[in-house]
Order: structure tokens, then sequence, then C-alpha cells
């Protein structure tokens, strides 16, 4: 395949969709087909070869749409119309959206999702420009808007020099969560001396709230593999790996097709595009650590080993995958890459602030009437995503706080919502962006208890090497399992403090490191709750039980032994 | 190859060659494809589990063998993720999801609420095999939380009332047509709570 | 080599290029404590006892690992050094059943030389007393999982110097534990080849002759330097220009 | 027995009216005994604490209740049953300065190895399931003190001054603890007397 060939293609995919007076999109991805979005296709299907439609009606199963907690999404595209999307599909509706809408143009007003919700004109879709309105499965219908046309543009008129170069002047930084400057990663793998050198995409989403990158990956796997591709071409690798996290078998499914769709056409493997560029891309698929996120344990477990990370240097850009120099990034910040090349690196550094350029993508999930996935750009304010693009608290409830960065990240209180969200700001707030989860809590939540569920995660997922992490995350969790169960003291609250800054400061990798943030952000903004909790043996959002007493009490008390008045033992 | 081995029976690797069980050709072929590097030591137990069910100790010698791996290392390897199970699983399973949306929407009473019904503890089976309890960290269906799975089926807005009846009911179905052999159920999402 | 001068304490130290900091500081005769580290095996960086402050930089790096830099300047006993390692070592010792009263390696036990030499001299945190089984199964060997502190040394030793592997470590975090072959009983693994490195080179009463009773056990680490200075002087392989066996 | 007679030697002459003495104490919780073993082994320097110090309350003295106003108190053995916490809590309030005397006051040491065992299934394993049998709900009725959940060290229970560890502790460790303290210094052991064990 050659350029040439590569905009035959679009054109004759263009070409045929234009016969079409209507295309009937419906969401594919793992929420909606949970909400039972397979049969929706189905009966649509049906009810089009029923109505005698098949040759101008069409159903094509795309990928997220976003609002997914009122799924399954459906969005109809009729000719010469702006488009329509419907949520909360049932097969019966489905069967009236083509009855009524595709045979007679009239939406069947009941489930339109009005598009000028601010959960629409607030975002700004970049990397999740083709979701929901591509087949993931098709390559075809990729390469329709433009896919594949950024690497061989790059091929064709680029150095891998100046390819680093873009990106740097793009302002683009890593979206997993730490945010380094990915042009300055890649010129540092691009100048490290090596003959072979890897390509990592980092797909092990472990963070719980948070599916941007499984959304991304099934929703649109060729920009990921694009963006690949010109990382490999520009650092000089003929190897990537794409690292899946177990938990998502449809991406798994939906890469490798792309992958294979890929290689038939020359547009990944030997030579591609008729350039003298090589580039292959396997799959390894995550088994279950939340580790394996850190880029050296990742690393670890694609050498099929335990995930357990090493200290650093030396740095992956140095000596990565088998001793070769690799460079690690994120899915999402790989999906950032073709809109850069394509539409240049002043247009994306337009967008975001000044540290912090173009869009991020959040999982907006919890006590929100809205929840889904959501691309905004940089800078937006919390209060926006939360209140505009989110809607609000269901039940008129209270915001509370902001969670953002999963098990690493913080809470934010009501107080800040007005901040912009990014990289500087958030930290500075005392979490981190972090890959993109955000999970609202109002009233009803407790913050002591939701620091104890992210340390019992951390807990949970210590690989066990360093001391302070193993060790000191089960005692971090120990003393908040007496904090909310209202037997700690107020010298378990002076000791957890302590061990929160030894652990952070100790800890051999990231997930060690940020393991007490959860802990430090909320004791900053939620401090009352916990010495409501140790003095006035309370929980003020009535989430902690309270039933224990601290050990000195029991002095005062009989010592109920349950077990003793019933015969379990065996 | 002999087809018709007993399905029940461990299998057993004699000599790095295996005993005929079918599902050992699974092996071979992802073995062969990763051309028996060290490496893919990780593809291939995903395979084995997909294949047997869980990861059985004679499978771990066999693996082992033909990547030429010490068998401490196939075995701190496979007990360091969630995913794989050295233990045999129960006919029927549910996987609850304790993301923090799910948890902040209150999945922890729904895991209370099994435990009590059913008599068993999260990453165990009841005695009686029928019944395995999971957990897992997140499912990414945050937006239809609390979320669980049931054999393999994606149950969103979950109640802990409305998961006991619904495990209740499956477990009755699995007595009355217990004929057909129920099969090790392989859930598409899965991550299995360690020992 | 390149000579590369830094600066330890405030005091100038020079040293070969790609020598640790852990190195120079005890060829200085300054003392870290150091418990995964073992000479003569990779280093590990996990205890993470031998941090040190580097200037410049609030990240602390593990010295045992950290190759030393030109121009560096490290602090290797700053008040908040030496409380996170007092606090390392109460970690450790609430993590399992560390009863030194009842070990066969009271008196002559890292872990316990190491918590006198800082002074530490209680445990703030819960004891956390898991339950853990003691292999007495092998002929002469024993290991007792309550009195091991997951610094690896025997799976390195058994690995890098024994050659067999025997040893390595199952699950992960706080319920990691290190086991023999398929984490069977010690006497019934195959690949054990008996050396008994793994037990010299223990730090604690983990890994023990049987026999031994409280505070009887003497280990030696002889051996190592022996069989790497004949490693590295080649005494032992073949010289037809082939290849260095060892890593 | 041999040691009995020596110890009453140091109460008696607490009674004589000489400049101000330190009110000592020492305790006996959850433990062997040992440490009061080897105190006992202080041998003649017994003579020289007795004329700094008068012993107010000890398992090797008369006293029934721990006194009021002393200034340093010994605290041999771990904190297991209700019996020891409250004492603990008592010791705590009426001394100025609390000693964690030997391993199982500072560590839990043997008696905390049944820690990992509920209480429940402790006592049926011991008792019920045993050779002896103790009546159900012996506890209850106040017969025994009801153990703890769990065997704790005695800084886990009240804030203390001073550690001495040591399984038991050497006469000269507690003899540099003991006289620093009497002398109203704090203690310092140097590295071997530090060692757990």
């Amino acid at each position: 395949m050659n350029r040439v060939e590569l905009q035959a293609i679009a054109q004759r995919e263009l070409d045929q969709r234009q016969s079409y007076r209507c295309r009937l999109l419906c969401c594919a991805s793992t929420p909606c087909i949970s909400s039972g979005g397979t049969a929706v296709q189905k009966a649509m299907e049906e009810a089009i070869k029923a109505n005698g439609l098949n040759a101008e009606v069409v159903t094509v199963a795309t990928g997220c749409m976003g609002p997914c907690s009122r799924g399954p999404m459906v969005t109809v595209q009729v000719q010469g119309q702006p488009d329509v999307i419907y949520e909360r599909v049932t097969p019966e509706v489905a069967e009236q959206i083509v009855a009524r809408h595709a045979v007679a143009g009239e939406p069947v007003a009941d489930h339109v999702m009005p598009s000028n919700l601010p959960f629409f004109t607030k975002q700004t879709k970049v990397v999740l420009s083709n979701s929901g309105l591509i087949d993931p499965e098709r390559l075809e219908d990729y390469i329709a808007v433009g896919g594949y046309s950024a690497l061989a543009h790059v091929l064709r008129e680029m150095t891998p020099e100046e390819v680093c170069a873009e990106i740097s002047k793009s302002g683009l930084r890593g979206r997993g969560g730490a945010g380094y400057p990915t042009g300055l990663k890649w010129d540092l793998v691009r100048k490290a001396p090596g003959e072979r050198k890897y390509v990592v995409a980092n797909g092990d989403e472990g963070d719980p709230g948070a599916y941007m990158d499984r959304t991304l990956m099934e929703s649109d796997p060729h920009r990921v593999l694009e963006g690949m591709a010109i990382a490999g071409y520009a650092v000089g690798a003929t190897q990537g790996f794409i690292y899946v996290r177990g938990e998502y078998p449809i991406a798994a499914k939906r890469l490798e097709k792309a992958i294979r769709a890929a290689e038939r056409r020359g547009l990944l493997g030997s030579r591609i595009l008729e350039s003298t560029f090589n580039f292959r891309i396997d799959i390894r698929i995550g088994a279950g650590a939340f580790v394996c996120g850190e880029e050296t344990a990742l690393m670890a477990s694609i050498m099929g080993r335990r995930g357990q990370p090493v200290p650093r240097p030396p740095y992956p850009a140095q000596s990565g995958l088998w001793g070769c120099p690799t460079l690690i990034n994120n899915v999402e910040t790989f999906g950032c890459i073709v809109p850069i090349i394509q539409k240049g690196a002043s247009w994306f550094a337009s967008m975001g602030t000044a540290k912090s350029k173009g869009t991020k993508i959040f999982a907006l999930a919890g006590k929100v009437n809205n929840t889904g996935l959501i691309e905004v750009p940089m800078g937006i304010t919390l209060r926006e995503i939360v209140f505009d693009i989110g809607d609000g608290i269901p039940g008129g409830r209270k915001f509370k706080a902001a969670q953002t960065g999963g098990p690493s990240g913080g809470c934010i209180p009501a107080e800040h919502l007005d901040t912009p969200v990014d990289y500087e700001s958030l930290r500075a707030l005392g979490s981190i962006m972090g890959s993109g989860g955000l999970i609202v809590m109002d009233d009803q939540s407790c913050m002591p208890d939701v620091a104890k569920f992210f340390m019992e995660f951390c807990m949970d997922e210590s690989c066990g090497k360093c001391v302070p992490c193993r060790v000191g995350t089960v005692q971090m969790y120990r003393i908040l399992q007496r904090i909310t169960n209202g037997s700690a003291t107020l010298r378990d609250l002076e000791i957890l403090e302590e061990l929160c800054e030894m652990v952070r400061d100790t800890s051999l990798c990231g997930l060690g490191q940020s393991a007490p943030n959860p802990v430090l952000s909320t004791l900053r903004y939620f401090r009352e709750e916990y010495l409501q909790h140790i003095q006035e043996h309370r929980c003020p959002a009535g989430v902690c039980q309270m039933t224990e007493v601290p050990i000195i009490e029991l002095v005062h008390r009989p010592i109920a032994r349950a077990a003793a008045a019933s015969p379990v033992a065996s | 190859m002999p087809p018709t081995p007993t399905k029940e029976r461990t299998p057993r690797a004699e000599k790095g060659h295996p005993s005929g069980d079918p599902r050992f050709q699974l092996i071979d072929r992802t073995l062969k494809r990763l051309q028996y590097q060290q490496d893919a030591l990780i593809e291939v137990l995903h395979t084995a589990q997909e294949a047997f069910g869980f990861l059985a100790e004679d499978l771990l010698i066999y693996i082992a063998r033909q990547l030429k791996l010490p068998l401490s290392w196939v075995y701190g390897v496979a007990t360091f993720y969630h995913f794989f199970s050295l233990k045999p699983q129960g006919e029927h399973n549910c996987i609850v999801c304790m993301g923090t949306a799910c948890y902040v929407k209150r999945a922890a009473e729904i895991v209370a609420a099994l435990q009590a019904e059913f008599g068993v503890e999260a990453g165990h089976t009841t005695p009686d095999g029928k019944f395995t309890l999971l957990t897992a960290r997140c499912l990414g269906s945050c937006g239809l939380a609390p979320v669980l799975v049931l054999d393999g089926e994606v149950l969103a807005r979950e109640t802990p009332e409305s998961t006991v009846s619904k495990v209740r009911a499956r477990l009755a179905g699995a007595a009355a047509t217990n004929g057909h052999g129920a099969s090790v159920a392989q859930p598409a999402l899965q991550e299995v709570e360690a020992v | 080599m390149a000579v590369i001068t830094l600066t330890i304490n405030d005091e100038l130290v020079s040293g070969r290029e790609g020598d640790t900091l852990l190195t120079l500081m005890r060829e200085k005769g300054i003392e870290v404590p150091t418990l995964c580290h073992l000479d003569g095996l990779s280093p590990r960086g996990g205890c993470r006892l031998c941090l040190v402050e580097v200037q410049g930089s609030n990240r602390l790096v593990p010295a045992c690992i950290t190759p030393a830099q030109e121009g560096m300047s490290i602090v290797t006993h700053s008040e908040r050094l030496i409380k996170y390692r007092r606090m390392i070592l109460e970690l450790l010792f609430s993590e399992r059943n560390h009863i030194c009263a009842v070990c066969v390696m009271n008196g002559r036990c890292e872990l316990q030389a190491e918590a006198a030499a800082i002074g530490m001299d209680h445990v703030r945190y819960d004891y956390l007393t898991p339950q853990l089984p003691i292999d007495a199964s092998h002929q002469r060997f024993a290991v007792d999982h309550n009195r091991c502190i997951l610094c690896t040394r025997c799976v390195r030793v058994c690995d890098e110097v024994e050659g067999a592997h025997t040893w390595d470590v199952m699950g992960r975090g706080v319920n990691s534990r290190v086991i023999t072959d398929l984490n069977q009983p010690w006497g019934t693994s195959k690949s054990c080849t008996s050396c008994g490195k793994c037990v010299q080179v223990c730090p604690t009463g983990a890994l023990h002759l049987k026999g031994s009773t409280v505070a009887e056990m003497r280990k030696d680490r002889d051996f190592l330097r022996w069989i790497l200075d004949g490693r590295e002087k080649k005494q032992w392989i073949l010289r037809n220009g082939g290849q260095e066996s060892g890593r | 027995m041999t040691p009995v007679p020596t110890k009453r030697a140091p109460a008696a002459k607490a009674n004589e009216p000489t400049a101000r003495k330190v009110r000592l104490a020492t305790v006996w919780l959850g433990g062997c005994s040992g440490c009061h073993m080897s105190f006992l082994d202080l041998d003649e320097k017994l003579i020289e604490l007795a004329e700094l110090a008068e012993l107010v309350y000890s398992p090797i003295a008369d006293a029934k209740e721990f006194p009021e106003n002393v200034d340093v108190t010994l605290v041999e053995g771990a904190v297991a049953n209700v019996d020891n916490l409250e004492l603990a809590l008592k010791i705590r309030e009426r001394s100025k300065v609390v000693v964690s005397f030997g391993d199982c006051a500072v560590t839990g040491n043997v008696p905390s190895m049944r820690n990992w065992l509920p209480v429940d299934d402790l006592l049926t394993q011991v008792y019920r399931e045993g050779p002896g049998s103790v009546p159900r709900g012996a506890e209850a009725d106040g017969i025994v003190p009801a153990l703890l959940p769990r065997v704790v060290p005695l800084h886990h229970v009240i804030p203390v001054d001073a550690f001495i560890p040591g399984c038991p502790p050497d006469p000269d460790r507690i003899w540099t603890a003991v006289s620093a303290l009497l002398r109203g210094e704090p203690v310092l052991l140097d590295e071997k007397m530090r060692k757990f064990g």
C-alpha cells in the first residue's frame, strides 16, 4: 500500500457511505453491551429487513459515545440532517427508531438526548474524535476519516528528529499520570545508543474508576497503533508491545483484529507504506496486578516475570526491555499523536493551560447525574466538570469531594471546585491528574472510609519487594480500620501521619510513594471527620459501624465472646 | 493422538509430553507460536488457565519443563498475578466489582450479603464446589455501578437483595439441570483474588 | 577505570567509576544498616535501610544500588534518615513473629543487631502476628517463615552462585513467601542440591541447620568470597576461548 | 524458692527514717517472672539499691494494692488480660516513671505467640478440648480474668518512659538502667545492652 492507494480506499469508503440515506450507529463498548446494546443492534437490523430498507439504511457497531450510564446509546445519521443521539434504547425503541426516524425522518422524542446539553457542548473531542462514529473493527472506517495519513506523512516528509521536535512543540505530557514531557522522552530514546529499541503502550489501566484507555482501545484501536508506529519511526524502534489489562477482553480482541488488518494492508509490519520502515506490534495481556502500571514492573511483566519494579536509574529510555532503550507511553498519550501530526503542534498547544496542553479524557463516575467518558480541554474547572457536564449531584444532595488519580491521588473538596484541572494545580491540592478517573462523592461518603478503601487497594496490590510499601501499607490500613471501627486513639492518628510521610519518601516505586496520598489529602481537607470518629466515636456520614472501642476501654467493658456461646469449633 | 480422554482426570504430563488430553495441544500451540521463549511464560499461563480453568500442579510442571524454567520461578509468577488461580473454581461464580465508583455506591454491602447468604468468603468457593465468590478491582463499567458479573453475564445497578436472589436462582437452576454436567464457567471478566 | 570524586557528609571522597555509594561509604568507614544487600550477590534495593540523601534532589536513593557519580554530594545520617531507618526496622519486626528469645540466631541475627545498633528498642505498630509454618522436611536444614524478612538473599545465592534456582518468592505484598520448587516441602525438592548456601547467607534465623537450638546457630559466608574470587579469575572455566558461565 | 528470704531485706530497711528514698515498684504482668529472677541476680547490688530506694510494691514484697506516688515502676510482662490492663492503667496514673522491663513488656514476646489464634479458639484448644477442663462461663463469672483479644506490649496501652529489652535482661543491664533511674537520669543502654532476646 502506498499513499495514493490509502486515499483511494478512503474515497471508496466515503462513497459507499453516501449510498446510504441513513446510518444507525450503535455503541458496542463494554458498558453499552452490558446494558443490552447487542440486542438493540440486532432489533434494528431485523426492523431494517422487515421494512425493506436494506439498501438505504445500515447499522454500524461503533465505539463509546460518552454518557455510559444512559446506555445503550444509538446515534442516527440522516443525510443532510444533524446527528441525533438516543439514550436508554431498548429493542422496542430500536424498532421505533427504524420505523419512525429512519423511514419518516421524525425522531422518537422520548429517548432523544438533546445535543445542546453541556455534557456535549463543554467537551472537546480530540483523542476521542472518532469514538462512537466509526466501526472500530473495520480498518476502512478508520482510513475513511483520514486514518494512517499521519503515518504516511511522517514517513515521507519528516525525519525522526523533526517528529520528536513536533511532539515537543505541542507540549504534550504523559497521560498516564506523572505528566513527563512526551517529546523529551521520545528524544531520549531516539538518542540512546542501541541497535534494538522498543516502543511500549501502557494499557494496564489499573486505577479503579478509570476506563479511558479501555474505551480508546475499544473504540479506535487503529489510532493507538498509528501513534505507536509514528513513535517507532521517531525513536528508531522496529518492535512495539501493547500491554492490555487482563480485564479488557474486548479491547484485546479489537486490537488483535486491528493489528492483523493493518499488517495485511502494509500499514504495519515490513516496509510500511512502501518505505524502508519496519514496525511490528504484539499484544501482551496483563494478568491482574496494579503495580504493572509502573513502567519497570510493566517491562518485567512483558518479559514474563513477576511484576516487580526495579530501582531507576537506569531509566527504560537507556535500558528497558531486554536491556534495550525502550519508550513507554500511556495508550492515551499515543492517542494524541495522530491529531498533533495532522493538525500541527501549535494547534494542539493552543488548547489547555500554560504548562498542560491539549485535552484530557476523564471517566466521570460516582454520585453525579451524568456519568460516563468525557474529553475536556486542560484548564477546565472541576465545577464545570461536575456541575455542567456531570449535571450535579443526584437527589439534590451536597457535593463533598472529587477524587482524582485513584489510589495514587486525592480528594478535592468543594472549596477548590474552581481550580483549573491541570497537572500542577491538582498536585498543589495534594492530588494528581492520574490516568483520569474522576469520582464524585456526596455527603453520604465517609472520608476515612474512602481512605481505607484506597489503602486496602494499595496493600493488596503492593508487590512486596520493598519494606515500607509491603508492611507500611498494612500498618496504615490497620490504623484506618481502627479509625473506622471506633477503636482508634489520637496516638494512632499521629503514627498514621508519620507513616504516610515515611512510606512516601522511602518506597521503591510510584505505587508505594503515592499510596499515602488518599490519606494525606483527606486529612488535609477533612481532618475534622477523622477527629469525630476518634474523639466522638461517630461517623458523620453514617457509613462506619463503630462497633469497637479502644483497647484501654476494655477494662470497663465485658469482653463479648460471641463464639463462646455457640459451639462452632470443629 | 487418541481423542478420547476422560474429562474429570487431572492432566498429567509424562516426560514433557501431553497425556493425550487435547487441552494440552492448545498449550503446545501457544508454546510453538511463541517459540518456547522463556519470556512467554505469562502468555502460556493464560492459555493454560483458559483451557483448564485453573493451574494444577502438573500443568505448572509441564509448562516449566517446556520453557526450561525453574519450578519455583513458574510458581512465583503464577501466584504473583491475581488472574491465575491454582484452585478449581465453582460451577457458578459471581464477581463483584469493588472499584471506587461501585464502592461509593456500596458494593461492599453486596459482598457482605453474599457472604452471609452462601457462607463463603470473597475469593473462595463453597465446600460443595457450586459457587465461587470473587471481587474485582474495577470492571470499568463505572457508569453502571454497582456492577457484578454472574457466570459471565454483566449485571448493572445491583442491590444486595437483587443479587442474592439472582444467585440463589442460578444455584437452584443448576441443581435442576445438573444432568448436562455444567462445565467450569469461564467469565470474560475475571480477576481472581489470590488465596 | 576513571576516577571520580564526590562528597559524602561534607568530606571529599574519590572512587572508581561504577562503584556504588555503599562501597565508597564502607571504604570510608561510614556504616549504614543493610539487610537485603550482601557482597557477592546482585543488588536488590528492597529493604530501604541504606537510603541516603542526594543534594539537589528530594528523592532518597538506596546506596547499595546507586552508582557514585562525579560531583555528587550525599548525606548518610540526617535526622530524617535515622528516623526512617528506625521506622523501617519497626515495620520489619511488626511484620512477622520475631521472638528473639526463642530464636536459633539470637545474639547473631542481623535484624536484631541492626535494631540494637540504631537504638530501635520498641515497636509502635501493631504486631501482625501472621500464622506461618516451619518447614523441617529437609534432612539437614529448616526454614522458619516467622523469621523471614524477604530479603531474597537465599533466592539470589541459589540462582546466581549455586545455579539451582530452588528458591523463589510466591504471592505478593505482605503475603509473599519464599518457596522451594512448587511451594512444596523443602525435603521433597528435586532441584535442591542441599549445598546450604541459602542457610549461610540468611541474615536471620529463618534458614537454619536442623538441630541447632536457641542462640546456637552460626553462619559462615567465607564460601562466597572463595567462589566469587575463583569465578572472577576464571579458575574453573576451561580456557577454550569459551564463554564465561556466570552472569 | 531460695531467693525469697533475700527479698525481705530491702522492704524492712525501707521503714528506717533516712533521707527520702526513691519509691520503687516492680510489677509482674503476663510473663514468666524470669525478669524478676534476673533482678534478684543483682546480688550484692541489691544492698546498694536498698539504700537508695524503698520497694513499695512488688511480687516479691507484701503490698496488696498498688500504692500512690510511686517514683519508678518496673513492669515485667505483656498485657494479656483485663487484670493486666487495669493494673497497667493504675500504674501509669500513680507512677512518675514507667519502665518496660524485659522483652514481654517491650515486645509481647512469648505470651504474644497466641495472637494468631482468636481467643475463643485458644480457650477451646487448650482447655475445653484439652485434658483439663475449665467450666464454660468461668470468665464471665469473674473466676478468671478475661483474656484480651490480643496480647500487647505495655506501651500499646500506656505511655512508657524507658525500655529495658532482654529475655531476661541480664543483671548488668538492669543495674545500668535502674541506677540511672534512681539518680534521676535518663536510661542510656549501650548497643550490647539494647538487644532483644
